[in-house]
């Protein structure tokens, strides 16, 4: 069940998306943390970062829609309250790191490259929730393209952009990243929504835009993901309404080498390990004996039949 | 230590209008409760990814877990529907609940379903003081009756009259406040409700000089201090504020501590 | 209740999402159709075109994906075979056409100027289910600038281009659009998405990729139409997860005139005298005397609460 | 003229394994449904926007409706749990049935739940005749006692022999076909089940120079014609070709009609 996540060396290909989980230590009363692939930590700036006023979620059909706003420790809170606990679990982390500049990227990405026990950098650029960073960034390839390159300038951690979804070809922004030194791949974000109470006539939001994630946008996902995979030269991690193994085993088919389970940790926080369950059942069920014999397995001619209209 | 429990519903009942009680076996989970920790109910019958909905612990007893809720949209509408026998999946306990060894004389205000943590302190607490209760009307004052057998005094106050004196809880409060004020007793405050109630209560506390804990109720997602969608403005004794997560750092904070 | 969408006069604000309605014939022994404010054909090109091959759908949470891929009886077809029925709703009449050229587009839309009782053409420029036409034309400013501008010179009818959903920032399409002598803009189509069988390892749909649609897609269809509003000086038709009043009426807070009610007519085809009905009601509960009253009326201020973190 | 109802479930049991019998009170829609045609299903249960299941009328008598149905997915597997008194959303009858007229002699080829509106078919068909029931073990073969009890000769295959005869349905049919080729008898084939199955009846019937009756049974999403997802390609006697809609214009088609 091992996994190379571009660097980041995975004992099976499932870890929590990043913003679900906090910061590993708050879900491990109720999951064994130590069976995840890599633990993805929420999202890091340089300072501490209050985020978003609140309401700050809202459910709807499908999933849930968030504007958090990448509240964080900043760096060094990071690294000083929850990387102990962290170091641990014996478990690779992967920090989501964000900032309003490049500067600030690459200056979050050459600190943490110091932080013992970190052990990959997942560069949010799609963030639908801070109006500076996050999707700004994530939707003109050339910006991803500079971004990466300067972070990469100043890492050697493996470096894996997660790609903004709202975009009409996801191939470009591929290209863009992988050129400009990515290590791998992950997709999906949230994708921008926004919900209107019809009483009050106001966004329920405090922050009026979120992003909408779970089973709603899996099948975006998956398509998002298939596409990304047609370019792809680095592995991809594939998220996007994973609520149980046929959700995660559809991303690894599509071209996935890795898998983070999100919203549905707030539900079932087993989820990630019934996952991880269901993907060894299935590789065993189909004589498969690693992953990456089901990544990209997606067989595009269709069984011979009569439906031709 | 919190637990991801399958619990079976033991029975409810239907209390005032829209008011329910509900039993289920909680073993594991039931023993650790305290006053003022809550529980995450994972609500069956709601689609697969519906989030959970966070409730107070009323009561535990044994294995024993017994929430009380208001129906108020479409999660506790479906609670309605829990029979006998019934499967529920309830993370907790939750949270830290309140102090259970005052240093001043309990003085306990509940706003509607905020009696739920207050009756269960009530049982907890070594003393016995009085317990304010206040609801829009009759049909919002629950467990009056509970507190009661406990030895508690319960004093009620409804917006229309249909129960008690007529006005806010903070009349018979302040009234309770002064007579304590005059006995030189010093009161400790505990209070569960909404919003506005907390504040009042804590202003109060804060003007007695005496403490006063409250229990907040913000919308919640994840329930255990990982997804940051309940956070709430706190202030340290040394007067720096800090961002806390209602879930994992409360729910139940002292007055001072808050930061409105 | 009136609406004038762009030079289409709607007696009231509801139509139906073309797709889904079929040539307004099939629904009309369940549903009074008369009572519509409009009625939305399913998409027309020059030629009787086959569409794709089956299965042509799939249900997922929240909704369905789709590739139809556009089938239909071509301009000819339609006027013979369907216009007679429509003409006897006496209800306006929006035909959605597509081609793969910009003068298949001109052309069509010549022709069914001249097709007595066609109130109105809703260019489809994002269907994501068709190789050439639909999205590609969509996801480009200038693309939809040019062929806007191409179809004008072909017909006086109100111009109504659909707006594809899977792009950073619609505001470019949506100036783009009504510059180039849009009368009104419709959006949302669905976003483009996919559905992989993990047994056969085979996408479900024949044509591989589709669209999804249904309730799922609501929030992300709300804040697009927010954000069309705030640069579109036409009128907006706002479609995507309508199931019932609330969803509509979330739309007309959010900016649009008139609303279209579209994978809910095949679980509940009562849907859009429904959401009529709930905006009647709405309207009459909040003192407001015109659907304009409601339409944009979203505030932006947050009620001043104690919510910041 | 084909209805939206709110049928009442007057009470379902199960047949074999899987297999279950559903009627519902359909007043308005029972008294026009002919074999042949469907009603399209709102399961109770599933969210809000599931779409609608289609089912073949099993049969009809009064404001009675019957459904015959194979627990196959989610939908049907909800459906089990329905109980008499529960209200579910039906739209029916739709499509174009078999014709009632036969110029030929009956000859019934019903593949698993495909007997269902064969069954509703043997019961107003003017002559009988009849019919062979083909599944894959024995619990896939149904009603054989219904057509029994209408006069109807019953042969059955099971593919592991568990009932009737051991192979595919297609064996007794050759049989038959090549006795009433020997009286001199000209059959008329109606036929409903799998694409297999139909395909290989219909190519029977072109053989024996009769008509064929096909039921198909495509994925479907409206069930009235509106959104083009369970066309078929169609020839016309000109030998012109057309995609049709099995919805609406089947599900019922004469084998020559259908290009495979
Ligand atoms: C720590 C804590 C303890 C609580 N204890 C009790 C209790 O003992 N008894 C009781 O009746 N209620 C209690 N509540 C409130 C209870 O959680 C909500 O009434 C319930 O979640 C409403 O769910 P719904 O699906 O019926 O409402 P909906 O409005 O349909 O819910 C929509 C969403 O909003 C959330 N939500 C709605 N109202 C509230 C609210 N007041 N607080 C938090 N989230 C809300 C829901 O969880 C859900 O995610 C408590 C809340 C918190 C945070
Ligand atoms: C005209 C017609 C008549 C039918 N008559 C009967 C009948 O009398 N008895 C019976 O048991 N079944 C019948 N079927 C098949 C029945 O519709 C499906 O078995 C049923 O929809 C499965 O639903 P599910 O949710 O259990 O399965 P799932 O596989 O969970 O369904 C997923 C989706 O696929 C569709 N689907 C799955 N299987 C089929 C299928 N075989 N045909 C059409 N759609 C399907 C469902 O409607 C749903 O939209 C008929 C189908 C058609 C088109
Ligand atoms: C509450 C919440 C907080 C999130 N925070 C972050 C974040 O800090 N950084 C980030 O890159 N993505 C964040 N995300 C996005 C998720 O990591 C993930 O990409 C998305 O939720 C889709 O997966 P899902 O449908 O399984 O939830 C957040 C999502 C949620 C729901
Ligand atoms: C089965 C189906 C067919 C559709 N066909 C068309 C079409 O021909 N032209 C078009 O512009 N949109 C088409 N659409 C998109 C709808 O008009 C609408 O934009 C979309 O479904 C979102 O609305 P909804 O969520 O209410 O369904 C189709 C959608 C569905 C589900
Ligand atoms: S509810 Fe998730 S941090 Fe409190
Ligand atoms: S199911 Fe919609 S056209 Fe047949």
């Amino acid at each position: 069940m091992r996994v190379d996540l571009g660097g980041i060396r995975m004992k099976n290909p499932v870890t929590v998306a990043s913003g679900t989980f906090g910061y590993g230590a708050e879900y491990a009363k109720l999951v064994d943390v130590t069976r995840l692939g890599a633990i993805t930590v929420k999202g890091i700036r340089l300072q501490p970062w209050s985020g978003n006023p609140l309401p700050r979620h809202v459910e709807v059909p499908g999933g849930m829609v968030n504007a958090i706003g990448l509240q964080g420790p900043g760096v060094e809170g990071f690294a000083r309250d929850y990387m102990p606990f962290l170091r641990t679990t014996g478990v690779p982390v992967i920090v989501n790191i964000w900032g309003t500049s490049e500067e600030e990227y690459a200056e979050v990405a050459r600190r943490l490259s110091e932080v013992e026990g970190v052990s990959g950098l997942e560069l949010n650029i799609s963030c639908p929730n801070v109006k500076e960073g996050g999707n700004a960034f994530g939707t003109d390839p050339r910006a991803v393209s500079s971004l990466v390159a300067t972070v990469r300038r100043a890492t050697r951690l493996p470096l894996m952009p997660k790609l903004a979804p709202n975009v009409p070809d996801i191939k470009l922004f591929v290209r863009a990243a992988q050129e400009a030194g990515a290590d791998a791949l992950a997709l999906i974000n949230t994708l921008p929504a926004m919900v209107i109470d019809i009483e009050t006539r106001r966004p329920i939001l405090a922050n009026k835009v979120g992003g909408l994630s779970g089973p709603a946008i899996h099948p975006v996902a998956v398509k998002l993901v298939w596409e990304a995979a047609q370019v792809a030269r680095v592995p991809l991690l594939a998220m996007g309404g994973i609520v149980g193994p046929d959700e995660a085993i559809e991303f690894l088919i599509a071209g996935a080498s890795a898998v983070a389970v999100g919203t549905a940790n707030f539900i079932d926080p087993t989820t990630p390990l019934r996952v991880l369950e269901g993907i060894e059942a299935y590789l065993r069920r189909h004589g498969m004996n690693s992953v990456a014999a089901l990544t990209g397995s997606l067989c595009m001619t269709n069984p011979a039949t009569n439906v031709e209209p | 230590m919190m637990k991801d429990v399958t619990c079976r519903v033991i029975g409810q009942v239907p209390l005032t209008a829209g008011y329910w009680a509900l039993d289920m076996e909680a073993p594991g989970l039931a023993e650790a409760a305290q006053p003022g920790q809550f529980v995450h109910v994972r609500v069956p019958g709601l689609e697969p990814i519906a989030l959970r909905r966070p409730f107070s612990i009323f009561g535990a007893g044994g294995t024993t877990l017994k929430l009380l809720y208001k129906t108020v949209g479409r999660g506790t509408a479906q609670m309605n529907r829990l029979a006998p026998g019934d499967s529920v999946q309830v993370i907790g306990p939750l949270g830290n609940g309140f102090p259970l060894a005052p240093q001043g004389e309990p003085l306990l205000v509940a706003g509607g379903y905020g009696v739920a943590p207050l009756a269960f302190l009530a049982e907890r607490l070594p003393t016995k003081g009085v317990v304010l209760i206040g609801g829009r009307t009759a049909d919002d004052v629950l467990a009056v009756a509970a507190f009661e057998r406990l030895g508690w005094i319960v004093r009620v106050a409804t917006q229309d009259g249909s129960l008690g004196e007529t006005g806010l809880v903070t009349v018979p409060l302040d009234r309770e406040l002064a007579r304590l004020r005059e006995a030189g007793v010093t009161p400790e405050l505990f209070s569960c409700g909404p919003d506005g109630l907390l504040r009042a209560v804590g202003e109060r506390a804060i003007q007695a000089g005496c403490r006063g804990w409250l229990s907040l109720d913000k919308h919640m997602v994840c329930g255990v201090g990982a997804c940051l969608a309940c956070v709430q403005r706190l202030r340290r004794e040394d007067g720096t504020e800090w961002i806390g997560r209602v879930c994992r750092d409360g729910p139940v904070f002292e007055a001072r501590e808050i930061v409105w």
